[in-house]
């Protein structure tokens, strides 16, 4: 008696927080899409989970109430021996049955509906790297990382390529996720409501810094994105020597910093991301930053240290250095 | 009780249980039958050859020699294993692992479009 | 104990490089014995030392995890610790555990004396414990395994994991798949082949079938894990170009591979544990299972289609809509025999007069979080919601469901319902409750709020988390439950030593219903006196009760005990058991074994400590029985095994010649000895023993193929 | 590889293995089902070397390429001789069933003779193809081509050993007559050896080559 009712509360008690979970505040949650890519799949999830629901009630409730209801009691006679009953089991193999078919037909409408390529897409390219994504917007020239900007209510094709290990591309509130292979390219497109933020993550087991490699949407209005579109392609100005900033711009080459890193007008490096317009974004190394002078300080005195498996090699800046450094980067909006 | 029907699966009605001495297989065929099943190998093997160098209709080449390698394993693995003699048992087991083996590694390699190349 | 050998003087067996051990004693008997019940709890115990070490790992996990920006162990170590936890919990703790369960009980399940290649057997248990000790010593280099569980290339390939974490863990799980194979092999044979009269496939234990299909799974699902290793081998030690992209090879060749084998992999971790549930849910509910041929064949069913939908572990790999919907379709309808198999359960339950012991409770936990995970695992189906779950936590929540909810919950209700037969003395029911709903919170704790972290967007395998993205509280209830979860273990482990002190107990204290509580417990080496001869399913059950007219159980007078359709006349009419030596429980656990437990059982019991005087006073009673001889082999293939692994590993080639030249040594001492040295001195005067009577092979109620 | 119960039980013999059934439950001897068992479970590895070279064919992006390195006529003879081996394997299957060990040993060295050169063939091919740039490391093709070729090698010196080992125990007159099985299990090894070659020789030698 004492023990179904325990596994009763369990269970009231689980629902509970499971609708409580639903609503608090989380930025990377699948359960509350601004796109019409992430709605579908969402209908489609919950269509099935109250399918589930109603199975996940029936048996659950089902073994309680079985296991209380014939449950020893000393007055009981002994069970009849019964071995089977073939209408019974031929009822629940034909029931589930139905019922997954009748999940199977939206998946398969759903299934080709996303393989639609879309009309008239904003085309970026994502290509990942241990631990940080590049963007490059083939019809604007433009180069970035970590933080991908778009015009919201308009397709977005995302062309995946990779060029290291396995990374898998997510921004869970506009779109399932898609593996970013070596060796192929892969296509996925998305369209966001309205403007806002939106954050994702490589969700591939990548290697030591996987966990650092995440990435942030802007959905922005056609204006704002014209307008940032025409900052990304402004080449940046070089500070005055003389300033921290000067020096900073010296030791930018100096240092080997060029020999990695791209800066429109000043180097060309590939194997980090392209810095013209750094001090643009609001995070850096894999999104895991927020772009403070401080938090760069912290960076460029160890980036290892920091990032578990970093390329970027600590480079045994001083404290001058690292401020002159920092003054250049910021310059670099 | 028993189900026979699924018994049977694995049921022998020839090898041991019904040979008075299971020692000696007298079911399996003479020294001449095997000469004849090698004679039918080298006939086939030397056929696969020929065609090998004929160009044109690749298509159909492929199939033939397809076709020729399934005879040729088919043979020796009824012949000379004594799959066509033995206990059903035994070619089940060997059956099943190469069903399940084409079965899968040809789906897994039309997924990864191996075959519209 | 080695005076024992050394004292004993073999009669000069023919050219063999070392003496046979005969009659081995305490450790060394261990060492070398062929005996599957001591080799089912070896592989038990190992791996139950396994759980413990997995467990660990998990809640370093947990601590980490515990709240945002954990830092209790660095990103390295991390990502070797949930390798190692991943690795470790399938195969070297379930696997093995249904493997020491099986060999443990099929041969009693099934009435025969041990299983078909009892050397085959210990190597077995040998590779696959020097297999996880090879895993286990990277710690001791400071390299473990760092891949992830499933290794995906070319994260595993040395341009991107240098050092020799992969390694060990490519020859670890190598020299661990040969010890499945060859457990599979010899589980196959035995249960085609060693049934005992009349135990038909479709009288056979349900545990026993659900061994039989898993044990096929392994057959063929092995082979290919271990090309796929086989292949990252050669990339990793001779640059081979398998899965090097710059040489134009497709990373997609690894996942297709590793899932061809890791599909069915997760039946085979799982089927063995349905089996368990399938026998302890009629003992408790004292009726039988219900729907015996559908449980068989849905088994079957659900290995069938377990061959065809691997390529849902890669929905977000871009398969085409084409072969997506294929996959979500055979993955959709695997729940079809999945559901039989708990509605079945279901119905086993209803109208039973149900004892909740511990067994049950496991067994119900089972059904009811088997059911959660199975339900999760239908929308991973869904291939569109697949994309947004796969790789989060909620496939984490989905398969620690499956997996613990469901192997490790069976595999429980398994140890506390089969305690006796092992040890011969019962474990506590009241601590095995605590142990229960200990575990059974902890678990639902530490792995229910996965489904809301993963929904909500936290990705698996990463070592810290930023906050202020909803993980926080849910992540720490979890890591909380994980330490309710370690408790309920520790609950486990004291019920043991406690139990060591417990009463003794009868033949069947569970008033169960098949063949292996026929035996003393625990069973003497030779486990039957005399053949069983099996008339039914539930054969023991039909040897305590009648079905009488309503259905419901009659007992049976004890003179009464003997085949419920008595075979032909002809047949060796001794019955199996005497009344006397049959002691029934009052069906609750505990043992009514005051009555007079007949001395030979008594004998028994000691001769598991030691000295086999039961052997000896078995045999003046019945004549001898010819057990299979103690071997040193098997132990010695295992280990060049590990040593061939380090050689190739650290590039010393004269070491890998050496574990080469040991492990082929062996194999041909193996090869020459006999399975069964000849007669032993002290019989070599006694006339050749008769076989056992046997019923004629033309019998048809006793004809084993059913004819 | 003792006598099987089986066998025992027919010939009226006590069966070596001294388990508990003199009979065994199909009848069938336990050796027999787990070398089937095993030859099962073998298809499924090849299979995934096989399709491994099959996804790799024409993929490799530096040469040398199968045209450039393979000389179908003389596979064609080691492929041949190979078969032929079955032949002669099955032979002395035949000599050991009537009991007849002399015929046995000559047919059994054939086999191991003929193995040998197959081997020997695979060794002298490996050697060329090495010399004309081709290596596990150099492309797709060495590797796929190498580790599926070289794991079949394997296999048949593998057999070879047993063959010999089979040869030197009758040769002493320590193979019991009885022993049918024995020589019957090896055999069957050998025959999958060779299945699995001609598989390999259309697979990979031909088809790709048919233009």
């Amino acid at each position: 008696m004492r023990n179904p009712r325990r596994i009763w509360y369990a269970l009231v008690a689980g629902i509970g927080l499971l609708a409580v979970a639903c609503a608090k505040h989380a930025p990377q949650t699948t359960l509350k899409p601004e796109g019409p890519v992430g709605r579908k799949i969402d209908s489609l999830f919950t269509f099935t989970f109250w399918i589930a629901a109603a199975v996940f009630v029936l048996v659950e409730f089902g073994v309680v109430y079985l296991v209380w209801r014939y449950r020893h009691r000393d007055d009981r006679p002994e069970p009849a021996q019964v071995h089977g009953n073939t209408r019974l089991e031929m009822t629940w193999t034909a029931v589930p049955a139905l019922l997954l078919l009748i999940v199977a037909v939206p998946t398969f409408r759903t299934i080709f509906e996303l393989a639609k390529t879309p009309k008239d897409p904003i085309r970026v390219t994502v290509t990942g790297h241990q631990f940080w994504w590049e963007y490059n917007y083939p019809d604007y020239g433009v180069t970035t990382a970590n933080e991908v900007h778009f015009p919201a209510g308009r397709n977005v094709e995302f062309t995946l390529k990779g060029v290291d290990v396995i990374h898998s591309f997510w921004i869970p509130r506009l779109s399932g996720k898609h593996d970013v292979e070596p060796g192929r390219v892969s296509r996925i497109s998305m369209k966001a409501d309205k403007p806002g933020v939106f954050l994702g993550q490589c969700v591939e087991f990548c290697g030591l810094s996987h966990a650092n490699m995440r990435l942030r949407a802007f959905a922005q209005t056609p204006a704002d994105f014209d307008a940032w579109v025409a900052a990304q392609k402004a080449v940046p100005g070089q500070p005055p020597t003389g300033t921290p900033a000067g020096d900073g711009f010296a030791l930018f080459s100096v240092k080997g910093c060029s020999g990695c890193h791209t800066v429109a007008g000043v180097s060309t490096g590939t194997v980090g991301p392209n810095l013209s317009h750094v001090y643009s974004r609001t995070a850096f190394a894999g999104d895991t930053f927020d772009m403070t002078p401080d938090n760069l300080r912290m960076w460029l005195h160890d980036p290892p240290g920091v990032k578990p498996g970093s390329k970027m090699p600590n480079l045994g800046l001083s404290s001058t250095e690292i401020t002159n450094l920092v003054a250049y980067l910021q310059t670099l909006k | 009780m028993s189900s026979t029907t699924h018994d049977e699966a694995f049921s022998s009605p020839d090898a041991a249980m019904e040979s008075p001495e299971p020692g000696v297989e007298e079911h399996y065929p003479d020294e001449w039958q095997y000469i004849k099943v090698a004679l039918i190998l080298f006939a086939i093997t030397m056929a696969e050859v020929g065609i090998y160098y004929i160009s044109g209709a690749e298509r159909a080449i492929i199939s033939l020699m397809a076709v020729m390698m399934i005879a040729k394993f088919t043979l020796v693995a009824l012949y000379f294993m004594h799959l066509r003699f033995d206990s059903k048992l035994f070619r089940r087991l060997f059956v099943t692992g190469i069903i399940l083996a084409v079965a899968v590694y040809l789906i897994a390699l039309s997924s990864l479009h191996v075959f519209q190349r | 104990m080695a005076a024992t050998i050394a004292a004993f003087e073999p009669p000069a067996p023919p050219r063999r490089l070392f003496r046979r051990p005969v009659h081995p004693t305490g450790l060394w008997g261990w060492f070398t014995t062929v005996d599957h019940k001591r080799i089912g709890l070896l592989y038990t115990a190992t791996a139950f030392a396994f759980f413990i070490l997995g467990g660990i790992e998990a809640l370093i996990i947990r601590l980490q995890l515990g709240g945002p920006n954990g830092h209790v162990v660095s990103a390295d170590t991390y990502n070797q610790i949930f390798t190692m936890h991943g690795t470790t919990m399938i195969f070297l703790v379930v696997m093995p555990l249904s493997a020491g369960l099986a060999n443990y009980l099929v041969p009693l399940m099934i009435g025969a004396r041990d299983v078909a290649f009892p050397r085959l057997n210990a190597l077995g248990y040998w590779v696959f414990v020097i297999g996880g000790l090879f895993l286990y010593s990277s710690f001791l280099f400071g390299h473990a395994p760092n891949g992830g569980w499933f290794g995906y290339a070319p994260n595993t390939e040395k341009a991107f994991n240098p050092a020799h974490n992969i390694d060990y863990w490519v020859f670890g799980l190598q020299i661990v798949g040969i010890a499945s194979l060859t457990g599979a092999i010899n589980l196959i044979v035995t249960i085609i082949n060693m049934r005992a009269p009349g135990m038909s496939l479709m009288r056979m234990p349900i545990f026993v079938w659900m061994t039989f299909i898993a044990q096929f799974l392994l057959l063929f699902a092995i082979p290919v894990i271990t090309v796929a290793l086989f292949e990252l081998m050669f990339d990793r030690l001779f640059g081979a170009n398998f899965f090097n992209v710059q040489a134009g090879a497709d990373p997609l060749l690894w996942q297709h591979l590793f899932w061809i084998f890791g599909h069915p992999e997760v039946y085979i971790l799982i089927l063995p544990a349905m089996g368990i549930v399938s026998e302890v849910l009629p003992v408790f509910t004292r009726r039988p299972l219900f729907g015996y041929p559908v449980m068989v064949f849905s088994g079957i069913a659900i290995a069938f289609m377990g061959w065809g939908v691997w390529a849902h572990h890669m929905f977000a790999t871009g398969l085409g809509p084409v072969a997506k919907s294929a996959f979500a379709l055979s993955t959709m309808f695997i729940a079809v025999p999945t559901g039989v198999k708990i509605f079945n359960w279901m119905a086993t339950m209803a109208g039973g007069k149900i004892r909740l012991k511990a067994p049950f409770l496991f067994a119900a936990g089972f059904v009811t979080m088997f059911t959660i995970g199975g339900l999760s695992g239908v929308t991973h189906a869904i291939v569109p919601a697949d994309t947004q779950q796969t790789d989060t936590y909620y496939i984490v929540a989905h398969f620690h469901y499956v997996l613990f909810g469901g192997s490790i919950f069976g595999l429980f209700a398994g140890a506390h319902y089969w305690w006796p037969k092992w040890a011969g003395r019962m474990l506590s029911d009241t601590l095995g409750k605590l142990q229960f709903w200990l575990m059974f919170i902890g678990f639902n704790m530490t792995f229910g709020p996965f489904h809301i972290l993963g929904l909500q967007g936290m990705p698996r395998r990463i070592y810290r988390y930023p906050s202020g993205r909803g993980w926080d509280f849910w992540n720490l209830i979890s890591t909380i439950g994980a330490f309710i979860i370690a408790l309920s273990v520790l609950v486990f482990i004291i019920n043991i030593l406690k139990s060591r002190r417990g009463p003794l107990v009868g033949e069947d204290p569970w008033d169960a219903r098949t063949l292996e509580w026929t035996t003393p417990n625990p069973p003497p080496e030779y486990n039957f006196a005399e053949m069983p001869i099996v008339t039914s399913r539930d054969e023991l059950w039909h040897r305590k009760y009648i079905e009488g007219p309503d259905g419901r159980p009659v007992r049976r007078e004890p003179e009464r005990i003997e085949p419920v359709e008595p075979a032909e006349p002809a047949e060796p009419a001794e019955p199996r058991l005497e009344p006397a030596r049959l002691e029934v429980g009052d069906g609750n656990g505990s043992s009514a074994s005051t009555n007079l437990p007949p001395p030979a059982e008594e004998v028994a019991r000691e001769e598991h400590e030691g000295e086999s005087v039961a052997d000896a006073a078995h045999e003046d009673e019945h004549g001898h029985i010819h057990m299979p001889s103690p071997s040193y082999y098997p132990l010695l293939v295992a280990v060049g095994l590990p040593i061939i692994a380090y050689g190739l590993m650290y590039k010393t080639w004269f070491v890998a010649v050496i574990g080469a030249l040991i492990t082929v040594a062996s194999v041909y001492g193996w090869a020459l000895e006999p399975a069964t040295e000849p007669e032993e001195p002290i019989d070599m005067s006694a006339p050749e023993p008769e076989p056992e009577p046997e019923p004629e092979p033309d019998q048809p109620e006793l004809e084993p193929a059913g004819s | 590889m003792a006598v099987t119960e089986a066998q025992a039980a027919g010939t009226g013999q006590h069966p070596e293995q001294g388990l508990s059934h003199p009979v065994t439950s199909t009848g069938l001897s336990n050796e027999k089902i787990a070398m089937w068992a095993f030859l099962g479970s073998e298809c499924l590895l090849f299979g995934a070397l096989i399709s491994t070279y099959l996804l790799y064919r024409g993929r490799s992006v530096a040469g040398p390429f199968p045209h450039d390195v393979y000389d179908i006529p003389y596979t064609s003879v080691s492929s041949f001789v190979l078969l032929m081996s079955s032949l002669t394997m099955v032979l002395a299957l035949a000599a050991m069933q009537r009991r007849d060990q002399r015929r046995m040993r000559v047919w059994l060295v054939t086999t191991a003779l003929l193995g040998a050169t197959f081997i020997g063939g695979q060794v002298y091919e490996f050697t060329v193809f090495y010399r004309a740039g081709l290596s596990l490391h150099q492309n797709l093709f060495g590797s796929s081509f190498f580790v599926l070729t070289g794991f079949h090698g394997a296999h048949v010196t593998i057999g070879i050993l047993m063959l010999l080992s089979l040869f030197t125990i009758s040769a002493k007159g320590r193979l019991a007559d009885n022993r049918v099985e024995t020589v019957e299990l090896i055999g069957l090894y050998w025959h999958f050896v060779d299945v699995v070659w001609i598989v390999i020789f259309t697979m990979v030698y031909l088809i790709p080559g048919v233009k």
